[in-house]
């Protein structure tokens, strides 16, 4: 489309075949951005293209595909946790230097911590900090409660300058126009359609062989697919529905697409509080008549959200080692006698197609989710036809997006596509899906996770545990009691992994990860995008 | 040649076979006027679409099948979804909400109107200020920002309150017309004549206004008919709107999410748009039937080309007369009349 | 001069309860930009995240309505319509000083451009009645009813592509900085045309019809008739006699589709990701970003009462009726 | 002829109306209060099976005077007496009471029917708000029948464009005898019709009064059909009666000048070809309204202007012939000229 | 007798076309003699404007000229048919040779333009080799004629009062000094002081420029003070021709008697008034023969069976005048 740029302006792209290439070109379809490089922010153009990571760097770079695989010393060269995960000292890099010159000292990672602590706003992951001190080049945090669930939050905390950010007044309120960090490149310039980042003269590591990264923002997923099919954008994150028609025929032999799970996942939620869903058996009855292939295939376009294969609802492979060992085998499958079945036993009919429950009333089921949510929506499609193999007559209501919201706060639904949290170890999922916690009753909102109002002391019992263990046998033992309880009473139904993929061209650039080579999540917006930067090599040049 | 004097001269009446056959005419010029009826036919399919619709749909509109993305076939006129959903049928069932939305709001829009229009170009005064400056402030306002967020307000939004909601935000531009032509029929003789009858202020806005302005009001109500579907496709296209139920715009939505286009189906994308742009024209060519039946001078003339003294083709226009051959001067006027006249 | 003055007040009133009505929407909108957020990052920001959010926002502290409302006027004098939470902490007057240039020159400079081409077609068609161009009109309907956006999406499929001149989304190249060099006004100018086009081929029907009506009115006004009765050449009828005329009633719908402009590009922002307002006010909504919305509503509803006051200062200069004298 | 005194039906005695001029910010800030002086201290008595022509030019005023009758406009000032008992009626009950009595034709028989009603509904609305519904079919041919259009049946269901400017003219009338008024206030009732139609409603008209015995204001500017017509004529200028009496007298024997320029102007089929300004009439053009001329609202353009005239408002004087005034110091002494 | 300028012959004007055309004017002969006002009188409908406007080929559509010639004798040179010229050729014949005054004067002047620029753009359009100047100061000279100051040139219409816009009119008509100048009701919307005092200033100029009139009215009356000679129209025909005085004094159609007999005249004895029984003809359903008979007091067998000859009547036998009508002594 966009006028190749061969003239002059050796600023204007990488040039067809011949010369190697020097610019990579990546894309999200988030809309025109706002110059505004604040990393902290996630409303930053930063945040929102994902180039604050190849500004500031973090102090541990962890697989985000692999949460559970120790970390890649980045700024920090050695990390130790003491027995209960209240306590971190942190050995820094030396000869790290900032863009502006100055050398990057203890101080400043001390620093980065103090800010999140000190501003409420900064501190997304809620991290209860207690003590920081900065001596030498060694830095060690206190905190006020074991953080063995926030390991990696921490660990990944980004390093920024102590001498730029203490003259700032107010950090959650600065655009940084400038902004400085450890990172191999720097803002060259901003449009709000395009920023454009260049490589540093010097890099503690070796430099990079992109000398130029520009991120462009598309208005939304068609364009953004639209520049992706015909080669302007060489790496995005992003839903192409029909993938292989629109985007990997288009070049079979470039368009590469590689979308892992990490460990978070979505599925159909399900009020728990409502008859007859509040019998486990009709639940279980359901999960076996899911056809996870079908959402995958047809609602995520067959690469989107990988299917959960575990009954655990652990995506795989990021989850594998955490699955407990009597449910390394229990996959998902269609199996609609089984249900049948589960249903009879809980004293359920089937009465032509329409399923009765005991009391001789129909079950139906209102499916909702926002009318715009075209993937969620699909997947209702799909599970209402499903359903109806048991019986079950559902409706799929296209709610409003804030309406739908407010009732899935507030727990007035009977079930809803939604998503849980993610994290370093399946205990953020199942937190999310079933602490008591955090339970509220039908009616009252606020809630931050537990939509389904799932309420099982033993279930609770076990996060405390998990959260609060001393060893790991203790935490696995906490994590086969949430698994089983998952297993036996599915409070909600999983059927996608979240993912941390992507979409890259390999005609300009090639050394990005892949099924063979899991060094990263190839989305560009992750922390992990730096290290894929730091891979890549112009095509060709091997 | 005596007439009596100071005796009335009574009219000589008028033959019976001119009775009632001018108004009769009348009314149906309208129908006559090709524009209007092509609208009409247009309209009317649509509408008996809109009623029958689901009960001739070949498929249900929602089911899904395994013919994902299939090019219009035998079996699936319109070919599928990515879910296999038959689209011929999406766009029969879809036709009801559309045509709903489309008349319910403009029947709203005008009942707006046509309160605040009339009411403030009759009562004048104070009345006439805060009326007309409602509907000032309301066409500034701009409408389709407002309808997204009025609709994206309202919970659980069925077709009814998508209707009311767009019925709701687009009045103000026929009160705006209807003001002015109820200022300019205000003054007219006949409403100060019926005044001076002693006919009563809601009578004289109902019987003696209102019919007076049937056709600006119909057009009123046709365009906004036009606005509102377009309204509500494109509401239904952003994915603002919440309905649950098919129209047009959901298919096109759906067809967009699934970037159709993209993936070259493009028989998901082009019936819905074409079912809209054809409506979209019928209900527009209703309008020019109106304007024309209004203002004949609108309506295009008949012959326009006609021949000239020497032969020529010449178009009849404003400024140089014609000038026909056919009719040599009579030599004899009197023997040529009385042969007309047998003819 | 009276007559400024008294539309003036007339302005004055209109633009505080547009103003009024524009602050208390946003606030009738259920949930709020936090939740909205999280929405957006549907699993990739954790619920953790929502405290520190609200902090960040300033949404933590409840302030009355009214004063919200007062705060709201101070902010309007003073120009600073506060921080956009979508992008936050850009100003919102910012993010409007970016986005607004984008918009006023593709719809503004199609918008005339539709007025001129479709009036000049327009008089063509009511002088010519029954002519070529006459015919031309059932077609022009047809392409005006097409709704807007699928007009923009069929255009993109067809024409853009990665081997066509026309470009299929954004505003100018991507890795262009914008100013005023041949490069970049020359990109930008590219990237317009195929909104610009489909704008024209939607919009240009409407004046051509108000146009060929108006003609066909005044083409039977005596005076017309006294112009051919002077023998004046045929063109200077049309022109300076009919067509003079007959523009008078579309000033006035010119000024307002003007207005409009701000409002109406939402589609064409959204099909064809150009970098305007329309846009960042379809954001807003979706994001529940108050001062982004208000920002926007300012400078539409701004935008159609400065419009409007054109409209009557054209309509005084170019009808000498409306004139008074003294 | 004289006048014969009848019974008095309406009459009016300094009737003012000033319109107010739109005003914009500036008066309100100057209190400049601007207004159209329409009618200006205006007399008059209407008697029962008399007819009085009020005549003048364009814009002196007529019309205004028969609304303000009719009560269709508020007055500014003065007094409408009705059988001697003063009345004002905003609307409502009262208002019909008083229409039913007095009745006002329209101008222009082509605007004063709406185009969407039969002649029926015209009729029927007309004797239904008046109570007259009793035996409605009757009723109405009787009405048409009172006007000429007969056999009412053919033209009760028309609409009125399928009526000939005489007929709506005629229907206009029935309209308003069907609420049986007293007085009838006729706006022009022939200035839009043409010259052999004119002739058949003036001479409906006068019929109606001998029949029915109705008071009858016959608004013109023809002044050759007030002679023909009226009994009683009287003449307005700029917003004020200048001179009135015997219809007669004051057609053959005009006093005020501006009767006379009035009458001298009226083309005349007998002064063939000698087509030349009126030797009295100074030129000009009628006075603005707003500001009218301070004194005798003519002197401006009359020839006989004195000094007085601009300054002192010339009081009614009466003329020898019985009946016959007017308002111009040329007459003050009262003696004959 | 004088010399014609313009003469009619034949002259049938159609509305529409085929069969539903409505044949509003027929087989009119009518001729105007050098510097004489010929007055056109009628009723309402019964074509007079019609006949105007088709003379000059401004008819609005569906109005066609469907026969008849209309030979205009320029003050030097050879006669020719103003129906047979081109677009361009009645272009420069019109208001150079023939000027008209319509109706309205509101209406005949654009509301958008200057008095000054309507006036010169005549001017400009016909004699283009001359300066502006001279324009300007023909166009003030001739304002100066029809009694209008040279300040008030640059005036909108709206402007000026309803008696100045149409002196404007006549003033514009007569700025190219042409033979003929055709007036269709030009003061039936004016006051009779108004109207008394432009139709004194148009004898005035007449004297002065001697171009012919062919003034257009409904008020006989007037017509007959005004007008050296008169023509009667009824029903889309000439009814009758004559002189003024005679028409006035001796007129021989029974509608134009009828006519004079339907105005009240102020002055002199009162005259009975008998009017006109009936109404107008329906063009579209015209009777038979005579058109006038259904209302005519006088009517034979005769008169609804064949239309009568406009002629010289026998019984006058004055060259001067002619007459359509079956009546005894007034066929040809
Ligand atoms: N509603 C009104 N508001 C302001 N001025 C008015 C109004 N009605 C009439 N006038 C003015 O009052 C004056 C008298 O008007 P009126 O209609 O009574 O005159 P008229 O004698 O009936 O004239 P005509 O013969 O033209 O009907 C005129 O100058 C007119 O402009
Ligand atoms: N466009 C038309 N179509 C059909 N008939 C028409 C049209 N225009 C005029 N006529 C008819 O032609 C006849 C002559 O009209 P014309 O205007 O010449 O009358 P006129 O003598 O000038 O009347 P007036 O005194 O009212 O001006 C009328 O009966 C009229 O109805
Ligand atoms: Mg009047
Ligand atoms: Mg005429």
């Amino acid at each position: 489309a966009c006028s190749s740029g061969d003239g002059n302006s050796g600023s204007s792209g990488n040039n067809g075949s011949g010369t190697a290439a020097t610019v990579l070109n990546i894309g999200m379809p988030n809309g025109p951005q706002t110059e505004n490089h604040n990393p902290f922010l996630g409303s930053s153009s930063g945040a929102s293209l994902g180039y604050r990571w190849m500004i500031f760097e973090p102090l541990v770079m962890i697989n985000g595909i692999k949460p559970t695989e120790p970390g890649k010393p980045w700024l920090a060269t050695e990390w130790k946790w003491d027995a209960n995960y209240t306590k971190l000292s942190l050995t820094v890099r030396e000869g790290v230097k900032f863009s502006d010159g100055k050398p990057m000292t203890a101080e400043d990672v001390a620093y980065s911590f103090q800010i999140r602590k000190d501003n409420e706003g900064l501190n997304q992951d809620a991290i209860p900090y207690g003590t920081i001190t900065a001596s030498g080049n060694k830095v060690d945090l206190t905190f006020t409660r074991s953080q063995f669930t926030n390991q990696n939050k921490i660990l990944t905390v980004f390093v920024i300058p102590k001498h730029q950010w203490s003259t700032i007044k107010d950090p959650s309120q600065d655009t940084l126009k400038s902004p400085i960090g450890t990172g191999p490149y720097t803002v060259k310039s901003f449009t709000p359609q395009t920023t454009t980042l260049t490589l540093r003269d010097s890099y503690w590591q070796d430099l990079p062989k992109v000398k130029e990264l520009r991120y462009t923002s598309y208005n939304d997923n068609n364009a953004q697919t639209t520049a992706l099919a015909n080669g302007a954008s060489e790496w995005s994150f992003v839903f192409v529905p029909n993938v292989k028609a629109v985007y990997q025929d288009k070049d079979p032999k470039n368009h590469k697409l590689w979308f892992p799970a990490n460990l978070g996942i979505h599925g159909l939620w399900i009020n728990t509080t409502r008859k007859p869903f509040d019998n486990p058996a009709v639940r279980r009855a359901m999960n076996l008549v899911i056809n996870r292939d079908d959402i995958f295939m047809q609602g995520e376009a067959g690469y989107f959200y990988p299917k959960v294969e575990s009954m655990t609802g652990i995506p795989t492979p990021a989850g594998e080692s955490f699955i407990a060992p009597e449910y390394k085998d229990l996959k998902h499958k269609v199996d609609v006698d089984a249900a049948k079945k589960e249903l009879t036993d809980a004293g359920f009919k089937l009465e032509g197609d329409v399923l009765k429950d005991p009391a001789g009333k129909p079950v139906t089921i209102t499916l909702t989710d926002p009318a715009g949510w075209s993937d969620y929506i699909t997947d209702l499609e799909i599970i209402k036809d499903n359903l109806s193999t048991i019986g079950i007559k559902a409706t799929v209501d296209k709610a409003n997006q804030d309406a739908w919201f407010k009732n899935i706060d507030e727990g007035n639904f009977d079930a809803a596509m939604h998503w849980t949290n993610g994290g370093a170890t399946p205990y953020d999922i199942y937190q999310n899906i079933m602490d008591g916690k955090i339970l509220k009753p039908v009616g009252k909102g606020g809630v931050s996770g537990n939509y389904g109002r799932f309420n099982s002391p033993e279930a609770t019992k076990a996060l405390d545990q998990y959260a609060n263990a001393a060893d790991d046998a203790a935490r696995s033992t906490a994590l086969n009691t949430l698994q089983k309880i998952m297993v036996e009473q599915m409070p909600i139904i999983p059927t996608s992994a979240s993912n941390v993929g992507g979409l890259y061209s390999t005609k300009n650039w090639v050394g990005w990860p892949d099924e063979q080579n899991q060094y990263g999540p190839a989305q560009p917006t992750q922390q992990n995008a730096l290290q894929i930067v730091l891979n890549l090599k112009p095509a060709g040049s091997q | 040649m005596s007439a009596p004097t100071s005796t009335i001269t009574a009219v000589t009446p008028e033959g019976p076979e001119v009775a009632a056959a001018p108004a009769k005419r009348r009314r149906l010029r309208f129908v006559a006027n090709p524009k209007a009826a092509t609208g009409l036919v247009v309209l009317a399919f649509f509408c008996l679409i809109a009623i029958i619709g689901p009960w001739i749909a070949p498929f249900d509109p929602s089911a899904r099948s395994s013919d994902l993305i299939q090019a219009p076939s035998g079996k699936h006129w319109f070919g599928t979804t990515h879910l296999g959903q038959d689209i011929f049928s999406q766009v029969l069932v879809g036709t009801r909400g559309v045509m709903f939305v489309g008349l319910l709001a403009g029947l709203v829009a005008t009942a707006l109107s046509i309160l605040i229009g009339v009411s403030a170009g009759f009562l004048g005064g104070a009345a006439d200020d805060s009326l007309s400056a409602l509907s000032n402030v309301f066409l500034v306002i701009p409408a389709l920002p407002l309808i997204i967020i009025v609709a994206s307000t309202i919970p659980s939004a069925g077709d009814l309150m998508v209707a009311l909601v767009i019925g709701l935000t687009s009045w103000a531009w026929g009160a705006r017309v209807l003001r002015a032509q109820t200022l300019s029929l205000r003054r007219r003789d006949y409403v100060e004549a019926a005044r001076a009858t002693g006919e009563s202020t809601w009578r004289i806005i109902t019987f003696e206004i209102m019919p007076n302005l049937t056709a600006i009001i119909a057009s009123g109500f046709v365009g906004t008919v036009i606005f509102a579907v377009m309204s509500e496709i494109t509401l239904a296209f952003i994915g603002i709107s919440t309905i649950s139920e098919w129209n047009w715009g959901t298919i096109l939505f759906w067809a967009q999410s699934q970037q159709a286009l993209a993936q070259g189906a493009w028989w998901w994308f082009v019936p819905a748009g074409l079912a809209i742009a054809i409506l979209g024209t019928a209900l527009s060519l209703i309008n020019f039937g109106i304007d024309e039946f209004v203002s004949p001078r609108l309506r295009s003339s008949g012959h326009t080309r006609i021949k000239t003294k020497d032969g020529h083709s010449v178009r009849m226009r404003v400024g140089f007369t014609p000038v026909l051959s056919s009719k040599q001067a009579p030599v004899t006027p009197v023997v040529r009349r009385e042969q007309e006249e047998v003819a | 001069m009276k007559f400024l003055l008294q539309r003036l007040v007339f302005y004055v009133f209109t633009a505080w309860a547009a103003l009024t009505i524009n602050f208390f929407i946003p606030r009738m909108i259920p949930g709020d930009p936090v939740t909205s957020l999280i929405n957006k990052f549907q699993g990739q920001m954790s619920t953790d995240a929502i405290n520190s959010l609200y902090v960040l926002f300033g949404l933590d502290k409840n302030a009355s309505l009214w004063s919200q409302y007062v705060d709201y006027w101070g902010q309007v004098f003073r120009g600073d319509l506060g921080l956009s939470f979508t992008f936050f902490p850009t100003p919102v007057a910012e993010i409007l000083r970016q986005s607004l240039p984008w918009t006023i020159a593709l719809v503004g400079i199609t918008t005339f451009a539709s007025f001129m081409i479709g009036t000049s077609l327009g008089v063509l068609a009511g002088w010519r009645r029954g002519s070529v161009m006459d015919g031309l009109l059932p077609v022009t309907t047809f392409l005006s009813s097409i709704p807007y956006f699928w007009l923009g999406l069929l255009a993109i499929t067809l024409l853009a592509g990665p081997d066509s001149f026309f470009p299929s989304s954004g505003g100018y190249e991507p890795g262009l900085v914008p100013s005023w060099n041949a490069e970049f006004i020359g990109s930008a100018v590219q990237h317009s045309l195929l909104p610009a086009i489909t704008i024209l081929i939607s919009s240009v029907s409407g004046w051509i019809l108000t146009m060929r009506n108006m003609m066909v009115t005044v083409a039977s006004e005596d005076y017309i008739t006294v112009a051919h009765a002077k023998g004046l050449p045929e063109r200077r009828v049309m022109v300076s006699y009919a067509a003079r005329n007959a523009l008078l009633p579309n000033v006035s719908g010119f000024a307002l589709s003007l207005g409009f402009i701000v409002g109406g590009t939402l589609l064409v922002e959204i099909v064809f990701s150009y970098p305007g307002i329309g846009y960042n006010l379809f954001q807003a909504v979706g994001a529940k970003d108050y001062p982004l919305m208000q920002g926007v509503f300012l400078v539409i509803t701004l935008s159609v009462l400065v419009a409007n006051l054109l409209a009557d200062v054209a309509y005084l200069l170019l009808d000498p009726r409306t004139r008074k004298e003294g | 002829m004289t006048v014969t005194e009848t019974e008095v039906v309406l009459e009016a005695e300094g009737l003012t109306k000033h319109f107010p001029v739109r005003r914009g910010l500036r008066d309100l800030l100057t209190r400049d209060h601007k207004a159209v002086h329409a009618v200006d201290d205006v007399r008059l008595t209407l008697r029962r099976g008399r007819v009085t022509a009020l005549v003048g030019e364009s814009g002196s005023g007529k019309s205004t005077v028969a609304r303000l009758l009719a009560q269709l406009y508020g007055r500014t000032s003065g007094e409408i007496r009705l059988h001697g008992e003063p009345i004002t009626v905003h609307g409502g009950r009262k208002f019909r009471a008083y229409a039913r009595r007095v009745q006002m034709i329209f101008q222009d028989p082509f605007a004063s029917l709406n185009p969407t009603h039969t002649v029926r509904y015209h009729l029927t609305r007309s004797l239904r708000i008046h109570g007259r519904a009793g035996d409605l079919e009757e009723n109405l041919r009787d009405l048409l029948n009172q006007v000429q259009l007969t056999p009412p049946e053919r033209y009760l269901d028309k609409f009125p464009h399928e009526l000939s400017g005489g007929q709506r003219q005629r229907v206009s009338i029935a309209r308003a005898l069907g609420a049986d008024p007293e007085a009838l206030l006729a706006d022009e009732p022939v200035s839009m019709l043409d010259v052999s139609i004119r002739l058949g409603v003036l001479n409906l008209l006068r019929d109606l009064k001998e029949r029915l015995n109705l008071a009858i204001l016959y608004i013109t500017h023809d002044i050759a059909s007030a002679r023909y017509f009226a009994d009683e004529t009287l003449v307005m200028y700029a917003g004020r009666m200048v001179e009135g009496g015997d219809s007669e007298t004051v057609t053959q024997h005009p006093a005020h000048p501006y009767t006379r320029l009035l009458i001298e102007s009226a083309p005349d089929p007998d002064r063939l070809g000698e087509l030349s300004k009126p030797e009295d009439q100074a030129g000009g053009e009628p006075p603005s309204l707003i500001a009218p001329p301070s004194g005798c609202r003519f002197n401006p353009r009359c020839v006989h202007a004195m000094p007085k005239c601009s300054t002192d408002l010339p009081p009614r004087f009466e003329l020898p012939t019985a009946g016959h005034w007017a308002a111009c110091w040329l007459y003050e002494e009262g003696a004959a000229k | 007798m004088k010399a014609p300028v313009l003469e009619i012959k034949n002259f049938h004007v159609d509305y529409g076309l085929g069969d539903e055309a409505v044949q509003a004017v027929r087989d009119v002969t009518l001729t105007l003699h050098r510097g004489e006002v010929l007055g056109l009188a009628g009723e309402s409908g019964s074509g007079k404007s019609t006949l105007a406007y088709g003379v000059t080929r401004l008819l609005p559509p569906p109005g066609v000229i469907s026969g008849g010639s209309v030979v205009y004798h320029p003050a030097s040179g050879d006669p020719y048919d103003v129906m047979a010229l081109t677009d361009a050729e009645l272009r420069a014949f019109r208001w150079a040779e023939t000027s008209i005054v319509f109706q309205g004067a509101m209406n005949s002047l654009n509301p958008v333009h200057k008095v000054s620029t309507q006036m010169l753009d005549v001017i400009k359009a016909h004699e283009p080799q001359l300066s502006p100047q001279a324009r300007i100061a023909r166009a003030q000279e001739m304002l100066k004629l029809v009694g209008i100051s040279a300040d008030r040139m640059d005036a909108y219409p709206h402007q000026l009062s309803g008696g100045m816009r149409q002196r404007v009119m006549i003033g514009m008509a007569l700025v190219l000094e042409p033979q003929v100048v055709i007036m269709d009701e030009p003061t039936t919307a004016l006051d009779v002081v108004m109207q008394r005092q432009i139709l004194a200033q148009l004898v005035e100029l007449r004297e002065r420029l001697g171009f012919s009139v062919l003034f257009i009215t409904h008020d006989l009356s007037l017509l007959v003070e005004f007008s050296d000679r008169i023509a009667i129209m009824y029903g889309g025909r000439i009814v009758e021709e004559a002189r003024s005085k005679d028409l006035y004094t001796d007129s021989l159609h029974p509608y134009s008697e009828g006519l004079l007999k339907s105005f009240p005249a102020l002055r002199g004895e009162r005259r009975e008034l008998s009017g006109i029984p009936g109404s107008p003809p329906d063009l579209r359903g015209m009777p038979t023969g005579c058109s006038f008979h259904p209302r005519c007091p006088q009517a034979f067998d005769r008169c609804s069976t064949e239309i009568p000859v406009l002629g010289i009547p026998s019984a006058r036998n004055d060259p001067h005048r002619s007459v359509a009508c079956w009546l005894p002594g007034r066929t040809a």
